[in-house]
């Protein structure tokens, strides 16, 4: 059963990744990298790792995707629905890509002592625990970077500068300007 | 018996129960309606229009089915069965009294969630599909709607997480009957989080008045104005459907569920998730659409920050109550 | 209601106050409505005080709040030093109970006497005045009542800023604004020692108790010392309190006499055991403190602002105290911090209804001011007789108590400073007494026909004189508290202090007493005073700042330009050779640098393989 | 299943993003390929967690999804960016700082 699930998931990933770089429709690529995604959740289930099952559809697919779903119509046209999406030198790249999975592959493969059966599952409470304690620092960078990268995306986005509004001209006695004041 | 087995047999079952439901569920909404205007509703087809459903899919199937030229062929096919595919999975982790639902999973808060978000994309891909301004500019408002309100929902949901200690949807059900509803947690926490539960869900499901995408008067039908026949019946029916899990979940997460007295927890379950139900037909037929801007004002200025500070007091009041766990 | 309930009314409804006027702005621009709420949470938080004073004056027990707030480490762990739980809290004690009588008592006197002081402002300025005082009350109780040093350095940075805040309030004079960045900058910079002397002590011991053996208990003291000597004014980190004065004179009242400018001697009382550990940095604090002192009351005499007379008045006797703590003397040094606190509070209001009712500082404009205003001028001169030490005033108990301290630990240089600067006390406090109240009514303050001061202002002069005159009896009760005894008697040295003061006086009178009429400053302190304030010290911390950055600076130069510039010309001619013939390599196609990345990462992985 | 056949599931993932970041010259569709890498490499990490029995693959994993969907925020705005001052998304069309 599980090796079945398991060459499954395995199967739809790479296919889905194989169209997601070789579709020529760009609006169709991100469309399969839905599916890479939503099947990477599946092997989290397989993993044993629900919790971040669940986050990947949340943040990936409902997050990441629909930004780029975003960026696709707001670059192109909105009536049109030809996005050109032209690959270029499939060949040499093709080539350069089987030479490194074969390295790595035989990287995995000639590394002994691999271990070959799960151990004991990971509660999500302990999850939970660890990302309050261990590793508190990295959560909290974690968010300054959100903020650093909401406020980056939101500078590089937005229209343009708005004009700035006119400096008042100083107060000609700027001294008077509260009375008796006496310290 | 075998849990496979069990899954699948249970899922049969659920998926012919809740088809029939949305089904009458049209029914029971122009009935309603009808009412609200000082009208009699359908009344035709059988003994108080009770046929009118099926009359309504035959009509359906009859359509001629059309697919316009200049579109995304198979992608205009493959949106409308996804809705209702979405919709439907949703509804597997739904509790429906004790030990009746198709799986228990741990996380099944998430997992609803987690679908509720994908929900956008059927909609997104059948309005980019159609080649229409129409449908794209209501895909494009859906999906901005739909990111947008996810964020609130979301909260509200972790109010409630918090609250039951669990991501359970029969646990969190099981934390209410021991000691009480969400809803009446004190100081109006429960109340609060529910509202924006409420608001988020009706917006995330475009449920007037957000209906914004749709918006007949402005955008014909946006994301399906080019459909026709069974396949708009189809997103018909996954809007019917996808409202009727809301209710369902803001029943299990806020009202207790199944938890009542003296009747089988089915029914009140039913009688919880039907009773929502209707207070959104009564805000459909009560409340005029809003503006887009609105929409996104509403989301970003009020609802954000609001189950923000909610979620603060929760973590408060949870602590306050139970301590470091 | 515990006594802990008290305590936190004390913390939280000024902070509430502070939060809520701050964030509404209808409320707080209304300015009297504001005003009457932050003073009334003043005075509530001042009777919450004295219920837990009393409390504790009846041996109750006081209890103490503390909330795990920071876990690090691993708490089981069998070493002393691998975990602990950092804690938020209240820690109520002798100390914090007598120091929050203090500062509640006196912010509630000052916030009163605001009403009438401030009441020129517009309505927004008002409410922004009492927003701050209100922030500062919180600021400063919970430095008071914080159990551990982090907590007492949040309470220390929030009361540097609500300090600031203040100090600039009159924003939009140059001179204000300047002095509020000084004081920001001179301030921080000493705080910096606080931050290391924190760190130390944590990587020392892995808390931040002041009440545990450290190993480096040395450095610690020494860098809490240096926080010390700029947030209480020691030389020669002093300057910002007279620029202080900028502000208004309610505020130099609680923040720059009688509570903030403590903190940095509340420091060394809570971290007594702590400086125990470190005598070194104690002989450090005697001679800087007695220095201070002696320093700042000579030139103290030279000033003719009434308001910097004062300001240089704190830092002698925070000098004072600061010498004290040094000594080993913490009731001592504890004890003049309280009196302190209620005369030089009543000084600096007294000074203030002087300034509003002359619209002047400068006490040569002043002049026979007692006639017309009756209250604030008798308690004027109640304030100044017991900053004076004149015997049986309240100051007078606490300094004799310093004074001996010092005699008995046998530092007998600092002994002579600081009996020397009391005697200076009493010649430059008689000199504006006579000037200013007694003297021939100027032209000036004839312009301005002064009156009394209107009752808001003077009910809080007379609420602060009854401390000034009697607290100086409540000492062996507050030696007690510390499980010491102490019991008044008058030794050789409090007979030669006493001496000394009536002798300052008697000169004063000679100088300056009505007999003589003129105002003008004859006196041998003339010289060295009038360099001292004109700004040496700080001319000194430029010039050092310049001497040592400068030096350092040619010293970089001339590497950069022989021996960096020279590589650099190297390295550039060669990289502009090699750029030459790499150019083709960049032709600004991301996949071609997205190629290099992938045959590096081949070649790597090749190289791992095969390099076993 | 044992820890290699994820391992090389992973890694055969990876390699058809290095392919996409290699192949295309549309700037989303190299945010696309770039997704799919760091998704082979989440998955690593929570194969990696699973098969050594902590939850630290997992934390990982989150933290390096949430890196990415900033990543995907930041990399769309560049891209609004490049569009409009280049009327298309071309990387190539980038090229000012050809030496």
């Amino acid at each position: 059963m599980e090796q079945l699930a398991f060459g499954l998931v395995a199967a739809v990933l790479l296919y889905s990744a194989l169209r997601v770089v070789s579709e020529d429709n760009l609006v169709h690529t991100v469309l399969w990298l839905g599916v890479t995604l939503a099947t990477t959740a599946a092997a989290y289930v397989l993993l044993h790792a629900p919790f971040l099952a669940a986050i990947q559809i949340i943040l990936y697919t409902g997050g990441a995707l629909t930004l780029m779903l975003f960026g696709v119509m707001l670059t192109q046209r909105v009536e049109s629905v030809e996005v050109p999406n032209a690959a270029a030198g499939q060949g040499r790249a093709a080539i350069v890509v089987a030479l490194l999975f074969g390295v790595i592959a035989a990287a995995v493969v000639k590394t002994p002592g691999l271990p070959s059966s799960p151990p004991v599952d990971v509660p999500v409470r302990a999850l939970g625990r660890s990302f309050l304690t261990t590793h508190l620092l990295a959560f909290e960078v974690l968010s300054v970077l959100l903020l650093t990268a909401m406020v980056g995306a939101i500078v590089l986005a937005r229209k343009a500068d708005p004009a700035p509004a006119p400096t008042p001209k100083p107060a000609p006695k700027a001294h008077d300007a509260h009375g008796e004041a006496h310290p | 018996m075998n849990p496979w087995l069990h899954a699948v047999l249970y899922s049969l079952v659920l998926v012919t129960v809740l088809m029939t439901c949305t089904a009458y569920a049209t029914w029971l909404e122009r009935k309603v309606a009808g009412r609200m205007q000082s009208r009699l509703g359908p009344t035709r087809v059988g003994f108080a229009g009770l046929l009118q459903p099926i009359a309504d899919a035959l009509k359906l199937l009859q359509k001629e089915d059309i697919v316009p030229l200049a579109a995304d062929r198979a992608l205009f096919n493959l949106a409308p069965p996804l809705t209702v595919f979405f919709a439907l999975a949703t509804a597997a982790v739904i509790p429906f009294s004790p030990g009746l639902l198709a799986s228990d999973l741990d996380i099944g808060a998430l997992y609803v969630l987690a679908l509720s978000g994908l929900m956008v994309f059927p909609v997104w891909i059948g309005s980019w599909a159609s080649n229409n301004k129409y449908a794209l500019l209501g895909g494009m408002r859906a999906v901005a709607q739909g990111i947008s309100y996810e964020i609130p929902l979301l909260l509200s949901v972790t109010i409630v997480i918090l609250m039951a200690d669990t991501m359970s949807l029969s646990g969190i059900v099981q934390v209410q009957a021991d000691e009480g509803w969400f809803i009446a947690r004190p100081f109006g926490l429960g109340l609060a989080t529910f509202a924006l539960f409420f608001v988020a869900a009706l917006a995330e499901g475009n449920r007037i008045p957000f209906d914004t995408p749709e918006a007949e008067s402005e955008l014909v039908a946006g994301p399906t104005t080019e459909y026709t026949g069974m396949k708009f019946g189809l997103f018909y029916m996954a809007e019917y459907l996808h409202s009727i899990i809301v209710a369902g979940l803001g029943a299990a997460l806020f009202l207790g569920g199944w938890d009542g007295p003296i009747a089988p927890g089915l029914h009140w379950m039913v009688l919880k998730t039907l009773g929502l139900w209707m207070v959104m037909l009564w805000a459909r037929w009560t409340f005029l659409r809003f503006r887009t801007d609105q929409m996104m004002t509403l989301c970003w200025r009020y609802l954000v920050p609001a189950s923000l500070g909610l979620l603060m007091a929760a973590a408060v009041w949870v602590h306050a109550v139970h301590g470091v766990s | 209601m515990t006594p802990l309930d008290y305590a936190l009314f004390t913390l939280l409804a000024p902070l509430g106050v502070a939060v809520v006027l701050a964030l509404w702005n209808g409320l707080r621009q209304t300015g009297k409505l504001a005003a009457w709420i932050s003073v009334a949470t003043a005075l509530l938080s001042a009777f919450a005080a004295a219920k837990l004073l009393g409390a504790h004056a009846a041996n109750e027990p006081l209890g103490g709040l503390s909330i795990p707030w920071l876990i690090h480490g691993d708490l089981q762990s069998a070493s002393p030093l691998r975990g602990s739980i950092i804690e938020l809290g209240v820690r109520l004690d002798g100390v914090s109970v007598s120091m929050l009588m203090v500062v509640t008592f006196v912010a509630a006197c000052v916030q009163l006497f605001s009403l009438g002081y401030m009441a020129d402002e517009s309505d927004a300025d008002y409410g922004r005045y009492f927003t701050w005082q209100s922030l500062f009350l919180f600021a400063m109780n919970s430095l008071v009542l914080a159990p551990n040093l982090l907590q007492l350095f949040l309470g220390w940075e929030l009361v540097g800023l609500v300090s600031y805040l203040l100090i600039g309030f009159y924003y939009k004079k140059p001179s204000a604004a300047r002095a509020a960045v000084k004081a920001f900058w001179v301030t921080k910079f000493a705080d910096i020692g606080l931050l290391l002397g924190l760190i130390v002590l944590f990587v020392d011991t892995g808390t931040f108790a002041w009440s545990v053996p450290v190993p480096h208990a040395e450095w610690v003291a020494g860098l809490l010392f240096f926080a010390v000597m700029g947030k209480s004014a020691q030389f020669p980190l002093h300057i910002w309190l007279p620029d202080a004065m900028e502000g208004p004179t309610p505020v130099s009242a609680l923040l720059h006499a009688a509570t903030m400018v403590a903190a940095g001697v509340f420091l060394v009382v809570r971290a007594s055991p702590l400086f125990v550990q470190a005598p070194d940095v104690g002989t450090l604090m005697v001679y800087v403190g007695s220095f201070t002192a002696l320093f700042a009351a000579v030139i103290a005499v030279t000033q003719n602002d009434i308001k910097k007379v004062l300001a240089y008045s704190t830092c002698s006797q925070l000098g004072y105290m600061v010498a004290a703590l040094g000594a080993g003397n913490i009731v001592g040094g504890f004890f003049h911090l309280t009196t302190h606190a209620f005369f030089k509070a009543l000084l600096f209001l007294a000074a203030g209804s002087f300034i509003h009712a002359v619209h002047s500082n400068d006490i040569r404009h002043m002049g026979g001011l007692l006639k017309p205003m009756k209250v604030s001028g008798w308690t004027f001169i109640i304030g100044a007789a017991a900053l004076a030490g004149l015997p049986g005033f309240a100051g007078f108990f606490s300094k004799d108590l310093i004074l001996e301290g010092m005699f008995e630990a046998g530092h007998l240089l600092p002994l002579i400073a600081l009996i020397v600067a009391a005697g200076l006390t009493a010649f430059y406090m008689g000199r504006v007494v006579f000037i200013a109240l007694l003297g021939e009514p100027s032209m000036h303050a004839h312009e301005h026909h002064p009156h009394p001061a209107p009752p808001v202002m003077q009910a809080p002069l007379i609420a602060l004189a009854v401390p000034a005159l009697l607290l100086g009896f409540g000492g062996p009760t507050m030696a007690a508290w510390y499980g010491q005894i102490y019991s008044f008697h008058l030794g050789a040295v409090g007979i030669t202090a006493s001496a000394m003061a009536l002798a300052g006086l008697a000169g004063a009178w000679f100088m300056f007493g009505p007999k003589q009429g003129g105002a003008g400053l004859k006196s041998a302190f003339e010289p060295g005073g009038r360099l001292a304030a004109s700004g040496a010290v700080d001319r000194a911390w430029i010039g050092a700042y310049k001497a040592i950055l400068l030096t350092l600076a040619s010293a970089i130069g001339w590497f950069d330009r022989y021996v960096i510039d020279g590589l650099i010309n190297v390295v550039g001619e060669t990289t502009l050779r090699l750029g030459q013939a790499l150019r083709p390599l960049q032709n600004g196609n991301v996949q071609h640098y997205l190629y290099a990345v992938a045959l590096g990462l081949l070649a790597l992985g090749t190289f791992g393989m095969f390099a076993q | 299943m044992t820890l290699s056949a994820w391992l090389v599931l992973g890694a055969g993932l990876f390699c058809i993003g290095v392919y996409g970041i290699l192949t295309r010259r549309n700037a989303i569709g190299l945010l696309a390929s770039v997704e799919v890498m760091a998704n082979a490499v989440n998955l690593l990490l929570v194969a990696f967690g699973r098969y050594h029995g902590t939850g630290d693959g997992q934390v990982f994993a989150l933290f390096t999804t949430a890196l990415t969907v900033t990543e995907a925020a930041v990399g769309l705005a560049l891209v609004i960016l490049l569009y409009r001052s280049r009327k298309g998304i071309l990387v190539d069309s980038a090229a000012e700082l050809r030496g």
